[in-house]
Parts: C-alpha cells; structure tokens; sequence
C-alpha cells in the first residue's frame, strides 16, 4: 500500500549540485519543490568531491610551504602530516558548509525527503511507501567511481577516491591509475604529504582534456617534484601482495606500491532506478537529454553528472537552474559548455576556458595564440610559481581559449570566462591595464600582446 | 526590469549591448545566431549594416 | 660646455613604471626614445615599493602559514624570521625582474641614459654636459616619501618605507604612522614576523579611503591577528628614547616602540628640475596636466606618482601607455580613473574597482548593494579567512563598484575590472556560473543575488 508524499510543482531526486541549485531557484521562482536524497544533501562535491579535496589540496598547501619556508627566510620545521587532524579540519569545512546549506533548503520552503527514491512513473517517484507526484521531474542521482574491467577494488589496497578521502595515514607509496582531474589532485597531495607517487595514464598527457601545452608544463612541474608518471602506457593487471600491491602494465613494464587507487573516471548512477523502465533513453548507463535538458519523456529532466556533460559541479548549478527557469517559463539561454571554466587543483593548478587550438583548427578557425610565461609575472615570481598563461584568438576576433598553469591560477580563470563568454577582443581587454604586482597581470600581457602592444614581453 | 531577473529577454552581454547603442540597433529586433540563440556582435554589425542600407523613412 | 645628446620623438625623464612603459610603446610604435635615469630602471615599484613588499608579505605569509599548521594538519614549527635569508629572497625576485626590464629596454632599440636629468627647455633635458633634444618630452621622475612638519625621519628609529625595506632585523615594536596602502602592508608584515604593532591614523579608518565596509572588516581582522591602531587621533610629536621611541598623539595618549614608521604619504620628485622654470604648473609639488596628460607647456607630458592621480604603479603603465600612443597620434582613449583596480595586499587583503556606495550617492545614483559573506564560500573557508565581497550596482543599471576583503582577493578584483569597465549588468555576470570551489565564486554569488536569483545566499 502507498500513501500519497503530495503533489508538487517539481520533485527532484538527487540532492547534490545539480538537484539542489534546482530546488533553490525552483523556490525562488515559486514554485513547490519536494527533494528526495538519500543520503546527505550536497551530495558528491561537498562530502567526496570538490570540497574534501580541496582541503586536503590546502594542508598539503601548507607542507610544502613550511618544506620550502627557508627559501621565502622563514625558519620553520615540517615534521609530519597528523592525518587525523587534517580529517578534523576538512570535516570541519564539510560540516559548515552542510549546516549552511541544510538551513538555505529549509528557509527556501523546500520539502525535503529523506530517502531512496525510483522513478514509478512518468510524473512520480515513490520512496518506500510515499509517492511523490511532480508536475514536473528532475533526475539528478549523479555519479560514482568507476573501475576497469577485471579490476575490483577492495577498499583496503585497490582504492577509489571515497576510499582516499578516508585513509588514515600517509602511504608509503600510492599508483594512481588515471591521469585527469581526480588522479593528479591525489597524486598532487600524497606527494606534498611526502608519499612515493607514480601516475599511469593510458593516453599520452597528463590532463589530457586539456590544451597540449598545459598538459607539458604540468608534466614538467610534476618531474621536479618527484612525481613519476607513466604516460602512454595502458595497465594491464594488478595483484595485491603482503606489503601492498602489484601492478602490471601494457608495456610490460611492473610497479610496486602500498596502494592503487583507481581513479579512471565515474559513471552515472541510473541503475535499478526504474529509468528505463520509464522510457527514458540511456547510453552507457547516462540519462540522454536534448539542448533543454529534457529526456524526451513526459515533464521529466536530468542534470548533472548523470547526463554526458562536463562533470562539474558548476555544471551542475548551471544546469538546476536551467531546468528550473526552463519549467518556470523564463526561457532561459542554453548553456554553452565551451565557456564553462575548467580548474584542476593540484600544485601547479591548471585551468582553461573556451577551446583548445586543437579544437579551434578542427573547427575551423584561423587563430592567433600568445603565451605570457610566469617567469615575467612580478607576483609569480614572488610566489616562486612557475608556468604560463596561454590566450587563443581567432585571427581579428574574439578570443577563443584561454589556457594556464600556475600556483593559484584557477582564481583566474573567472577573468577568462567573462572574456570568453562576452566574445572579447583582445584590445578590449588590453584597454584595461590590471593591478600591479597580481598574477592576474599575466592574463592582460597576453591580451597585450595579442593586440600588438605588448607590455613586458620579451620577442 | 534586470534587476529582477525574471525577464525573458535573450541574454546579451554588455560588448554586445554596448555595441548596439553605439550603432542605434534595438537588440529586441535582433536575432541572435550564438550559442542557445544568443545575440553575438556580428549580429549586431550586421543589423547596423541593413539599418545604414535601409533607405530613410519618409518625413 | 654642452654637446648634443641627439633628437629623439620622445626623450623620458625617469625610468620607472610610468616612463619606461611610455618609452616601451613609444618604440613599438617605431618612434626614436630616449629614456632618462639616475638611478636603476624599475623605479620606486620595482626597488622599493610593489615588488620588494609583496616579497615580504608573501614569507610572513609563509611564516603565518607555518605557525597555524596544526590547524591543517601539518605538523610544523616556525621558529622564526632570518632577515638576511627575507633579503636574500627579495634581492633575487627584484635581481631577476631587473635583469628582465633592462634587456627588453635594450631589445626595443630604447636608448637609456644614466644620470641625472633637469629640464632645460621646453624641448629639451640635459644630463652634465649631454643635450637630449625631445620632439616630445615626458615627465616622469615619480615620487618619495613624505613627512609631517616638524618630523624628522633619522633614518634609524624613525623611519621612511624606503628605510624600513632595509631593516636588517625583526623590531620587537613598531609604531606606524599612517593607517593607508603602505602603512597597513608594513604592520601586517611585522606582525607576521612577531613585532608588536600600532597603527596610528589620523582619519576615523584604516585605508580611509576603501569603502566603509571594508575598512571595518580590515580593522575587525587586524584586531584579531592582534594588531592595534588608534583612529581618528592625530599624532603631535615623537622623541627618540635609548630603546626606541617615544610617540604621543592629539588626545594626550602616549606610545612607546622600538621604531616609528612614517607612512603618510608620497610627494612628487619636482623640486629643483627646471619644471617651474619652463613654465609648467605646479600644485603641492604635483605638475598639473589636462586630460591628455599635457602639461600645457611645449609638448611636455607627465605620468604616474609626479601627477595628482592615484598614486599605482599600473596608474604609472596606463599613462605612460597612453602619452606614447597620444604622440604617435593614434588617439587613445582617456583613462577613467574610477575604472583602475586597487590592491592593498596586507592579510587579509583588500580590493576594490568603481566607487565606493559613498560617491555613489554623491553622485545621485540609486543603488542597489550586494553583501556576500565569504562565511559562505567553500574555498574560502578552505583557507579558513573571512571577509566579503560587496557589489554596488546602479538600480536597473550596471555595477557600479566591487569591494572585497579576505585571503587573496586581490586577484580576484581583475574579474571586477572587466565588469565595471564594460558596464556589465549584475545579470550579465549572473549568468555565467563561476568555478566550484574557488574565491571567485564569492563574486559570482553577489551578481546572482543581485539579478534576483541568488544562490548560496541565506535571507
Ligand atoms: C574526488 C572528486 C573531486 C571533485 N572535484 C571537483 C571540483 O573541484 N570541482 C568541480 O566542479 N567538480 C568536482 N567534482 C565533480 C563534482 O563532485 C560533481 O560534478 C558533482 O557532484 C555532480 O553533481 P550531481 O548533483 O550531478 O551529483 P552528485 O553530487 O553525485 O549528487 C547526487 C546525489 O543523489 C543522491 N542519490 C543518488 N541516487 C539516489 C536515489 N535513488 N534516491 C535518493 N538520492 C539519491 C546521492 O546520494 C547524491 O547525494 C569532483 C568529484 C570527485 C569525485
Ligand atoms: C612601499 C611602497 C609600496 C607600493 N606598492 C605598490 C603596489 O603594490 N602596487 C602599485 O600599483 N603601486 C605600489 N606603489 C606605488 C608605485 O611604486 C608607484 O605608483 C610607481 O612606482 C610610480 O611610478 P612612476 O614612474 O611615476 O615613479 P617612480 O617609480 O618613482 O620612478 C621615478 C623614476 O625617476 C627617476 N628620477 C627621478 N628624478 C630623476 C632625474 N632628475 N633624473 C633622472 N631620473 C630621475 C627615479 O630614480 C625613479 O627611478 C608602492 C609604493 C611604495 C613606496
């Protein structure tokens, strides 16, 4: 026997980025929302995701600073990573930042529902007895890690990034398999803890999404910090041992560590949900939508990481609040992905906006590209940062790409997405001259250059 | 109005609206052909364009 | 006896950040320069202002850091600050970046004078015995430190930021006079180092003249790190004492400190140069000149800190810029000051663009503000700082001025610029959703909620 959970205007099943940003600006603009997460609103990116990593990201900020605090005439001594403390810190992070959220949902009148819920028809979702009847539908249960085939994880030495973001102690030495976002962030902070850390990537760069060029200075500051790399190597096998485990690769090269986390990517959860029962469309397990996110059956959508689109959590928000204002009748502009700023947090960060110059020529654009090194940045140098600031036009256009490596850039990339969304040219961003001595500086010579009134560049 | 953010007006962004002023065109009489309908500055230029081209009204 | 130095376009007196970036686009445009200097291309910003203080903030950055480890989860130990080792590493970035301004001077054909320059003519500078003919000629010779009457610096125990660049050691106490750009960077450095520090300040606030709001939340953060200042009390006198000073101020109060620092100011470097003699305006020291940059005089410029504008070193780049480019006849457009990005890079930081909510209103503008907590923004909470970005936008209209505080924003003030310069509507910005989690999503908040659909934002 079912009960009725009531009839809304929206009812979105997933509470994280991208089912929330929709229930947060469903209720702005009226309408009745009922959310239904199962396990703690915020999902992926505030308790496994973004937020977790980032402080981790930022203790290991804070070794390296006092490992190298003599070069800056800072007499300080590193002696070790308390991992217990560093847990305490980021779960103290985590837990703002639920508390506030919890309080924004609640004070915004939204009906949340504690619970697994599966699609029971094309205008309900049912949570254990209670159906809950929406007008309109959003799907939004995200992602979980994935695994290669014949490669289990057990938690313990084949590790995925939950697993990580709970370990109790610095390993020895760790094989990331995997070389995109979440690999080089781990890699990036086991290493600052003072691990052994050997990166296998199957495709020939580092961040391979990213401009080739970004992809090398990274590769090249990950040298000198003595993270080792596999590059264009596919595994092949893994055995854990009595010390850790064994890994074996295409190449027939073997390598030996303490663990391996297995960071290949992550995969819609759509299973057992009653979605395709429903009609919808799903390829490799993600939800298919067209331009408005819609599936194409009934009032239901699907955002997020669900759906294959960038997984971000900006993405996310972005994409909610479509769906909301696209339900709402404002007939909202369509997101552009190109435009949507990318940042990978490891030391150095990488961040880019816009298109590659591979992808530029693809499409066929006659571009013009200028890259500022940091070496010329006063504040870079001042940082003791090294990397570049790569800017892409279309020959007496608009700018195209921006692309960057450098301690901190990725609080830069907010710039680039102003200039790569509004169309730019770069005289009109060369027009401005940016405050002295900021990293930022690094954006506009670029832009100088590019106009043909360069700064301080050297030929 | 803007400031209320319920307007259903296609997005502009401020280059492109700057644009417009500067060449009298009225972006609700543009049809955008960027990304999701957005109006772009060659919309704009090419809307001033047909403005200079189309013949003055009678007095 | 005076022979011929040569004719040039363009003859610059002095090589700082206004005259060299006004000799550097000079060149570019293909006209002849000379550029005139007596002492080290670079000027004050790049010997004793922006770059040597930014490398002194940067290692009590690295000393805080290493002091509030635990807190992160690092196990470190600051022992404290090696002053020849801070110099070392302030010498080096100023060395490279040094090394790096000379060359590209040399590359672009630049012909760089060593010596003292006076203005001799209306078209002409002479250095000895050397004549250098100026078809144009440009004004640049900067500015020093200034003193109150009756105040003598010694150089010892009372002392000018160009002293205290030098300090060879950590005061135990310091007493800084002035609670402007310098004064605040210098207090919050020493206090990194461990010195106790009071600033003191004629005007009701620290950096007086920020947006009120900022300037609390700086006197809030400052009282916290345990810096204290006495505001709106005029100091009277000072005398030196065997251990250091002894100050008292116009409410009767009395300080005692090893140093005193005069931070109140800068005067133009105009006495003396022949300025008066060719019939140039002078107010206060400061050449006067007309939108162009003009003197009035012959085709004699001025730029930068020898001018009454904002005393910045990018101030310094956009004028020389635009003299160079005016005289080449390719009619720039004139600088809109309010539009110029101003940093004070103490910790916390300050930032801001446009105008303050106070001129706002002066100005009969109808205004609607945005205050967003950083309270609310995941990686700020990362870095464990507080502060607010504050948005001020024309009702209906565009943003009027961006005023932040906290850890790092003064990067985040070049997105800023972008969005006043281009007169950008709050739902211009609102529409592009910013990088998760990063600093700048904190201004990305307060243009939503200011277009009516806000976000992360509690009522
Ligand atoms: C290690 C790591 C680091 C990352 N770092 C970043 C970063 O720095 N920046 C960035 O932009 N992105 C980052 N991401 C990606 C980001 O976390 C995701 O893109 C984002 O969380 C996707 O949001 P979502 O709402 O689609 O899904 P999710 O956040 O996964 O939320 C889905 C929610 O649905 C709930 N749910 C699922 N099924 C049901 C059900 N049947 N009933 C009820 N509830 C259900 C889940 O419990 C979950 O709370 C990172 C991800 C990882 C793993
Ligand atoms: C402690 C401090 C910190 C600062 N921090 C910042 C900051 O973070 N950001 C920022 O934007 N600004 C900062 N400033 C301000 C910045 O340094 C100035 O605005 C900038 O240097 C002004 O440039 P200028 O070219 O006008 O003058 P100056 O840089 O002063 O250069 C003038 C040059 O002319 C030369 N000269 C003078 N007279 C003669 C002559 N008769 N013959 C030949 N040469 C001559 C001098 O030797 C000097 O090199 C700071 C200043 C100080 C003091």
């Amino acid at each position: 026997m079912s009960e009725s959970g009531g009839t809304f205007d929206l009812v979105v099943l997933g509470g994280g980025s991208g089912g929330y940003a929709a229930a947060l600006r469903a209720s702005e603009l009226g309408l009745s929302v009922a959310l239904i997460e199962k396990d703690k609103v915020g999902g992926t990116c505030l308790h496994r995701g973004c937020i977790p990593t980032k402080a981790l990201l930022h203790s290991a900020e804070v070794a390296e600073s006092a490992r190298e605090s003599e070069n800056f005439g800072v007499k300080a001594t590193f002696e070790g990573i308390d991992m217990a403390a560093v847990h305490k810190y980021k779960d103290k992070v985590i837990g703002g930042l639920f508390r506030g959220l919890g309080g924004l949902l609640k004070s915004r009148g939204i009906t949340i529902v504690e619970g697994e819920g599966r699609l029971t028809g094309t205008d309900r979702i049912t949570v254990g007895d209670a159906v809950y009847q929406g007008r309109n539908i959003l799907l939004a249960t995200g992602s979980k890690p994935k695994t290669l085939p014949g490669l289990e994880l057990d938690g313990e030495k084949i590790i995925s990034s939950d697993d990580a973001l709970k370990l109790d102690r610095v390993p020895e030495s760790v094989i990331v398999l995997g070389g995109g976002v979440i690999g080089v962030e781990f890699a990036s902070v086991w290493r600052s803890y003072g691990a052994e850390v050997t990166i296998v990537e199957a495709l020939p760069h580092l961040v391979p999404v990213e401009e080739e060029s970004s992809s090398k200075l990274l590769e090249r500051a990950f040298r000198k910090r003595g993270i080792k790399y596999e590059l264009g190597t596919p595994f092949e096998t893994v055995k854990t041992t009595d010390s850790g485990v064994a890994v074996t690769l295409k190449n027939g090269k073997s390598l030996e560590a303490e663990l391996l986390l297995v960071a290949v990517g992550r995969g819609p959860v759509s299973e057992g949900l009653g979605y395709e029962e429903a009609g919808l469309r799903l390829e490799r397990g993600f939800v298919q939508v067209d331009e408005n996110l819609h599936t194409g059956v009934g009032n239901i959508y699907a955002v997020g990481d669900l759906i294959p689109t960038l997984q971000l959590a900006h993405v996310g928000f972005a994409e909610g609040i479509f769906v909301a204002e696209h339900i709402a009748g404002l007939n909202p502009v369509n997101i552009d992905y190109d435009g949507v700023p990318r940042v990978t947090y490891c030391e150095p960060e990488v961040a880019s906006v816009g298109i590659t110059s591979k992808v530029a020529k693809e499409r066929g654009y006659e571009i013009q590209e200028m890259t500022y090194n940091l070496g010329g940045n006063g504040k870079s140098q001042i940082l003791q940062t090294q990397g570049a600031v790569k800017v892409i036009a279309q020959k007496d256009g608009p700018v195209l790409g921006v692309h960057m490596v450098g301690s901190r850039v990725g609080e830069l990339v907010a710039e680039g997405q102003l200039i790569y969304n509004w169309e730019a040219l770069p005289s009109e961003v060369a027009q401005l001259i940016h405050p002295h001595p900021t990293q930022s500086e690094a954006l506009g010579e670029a832009h100088l250059a590019l106009a043909g009134k360069p700064l301080h560049v050297h030929d | 109005g803007q400031a209320s953010g319920t307007d259903t007006e296609a997005y502009v962004t401020p280059l492109v609206r700057k644009l417009a002023a500067e060449h009298g065109v009225d972006l609700s009489t543009v049809k955008g052909t960027g990304v999701g309908g957005r109006i772009r500055k060659q919309d704009v230029q090419e809307a001033a364009r047909r403005l200079r081209e189309q013949p003055a009204a009678p007095a």
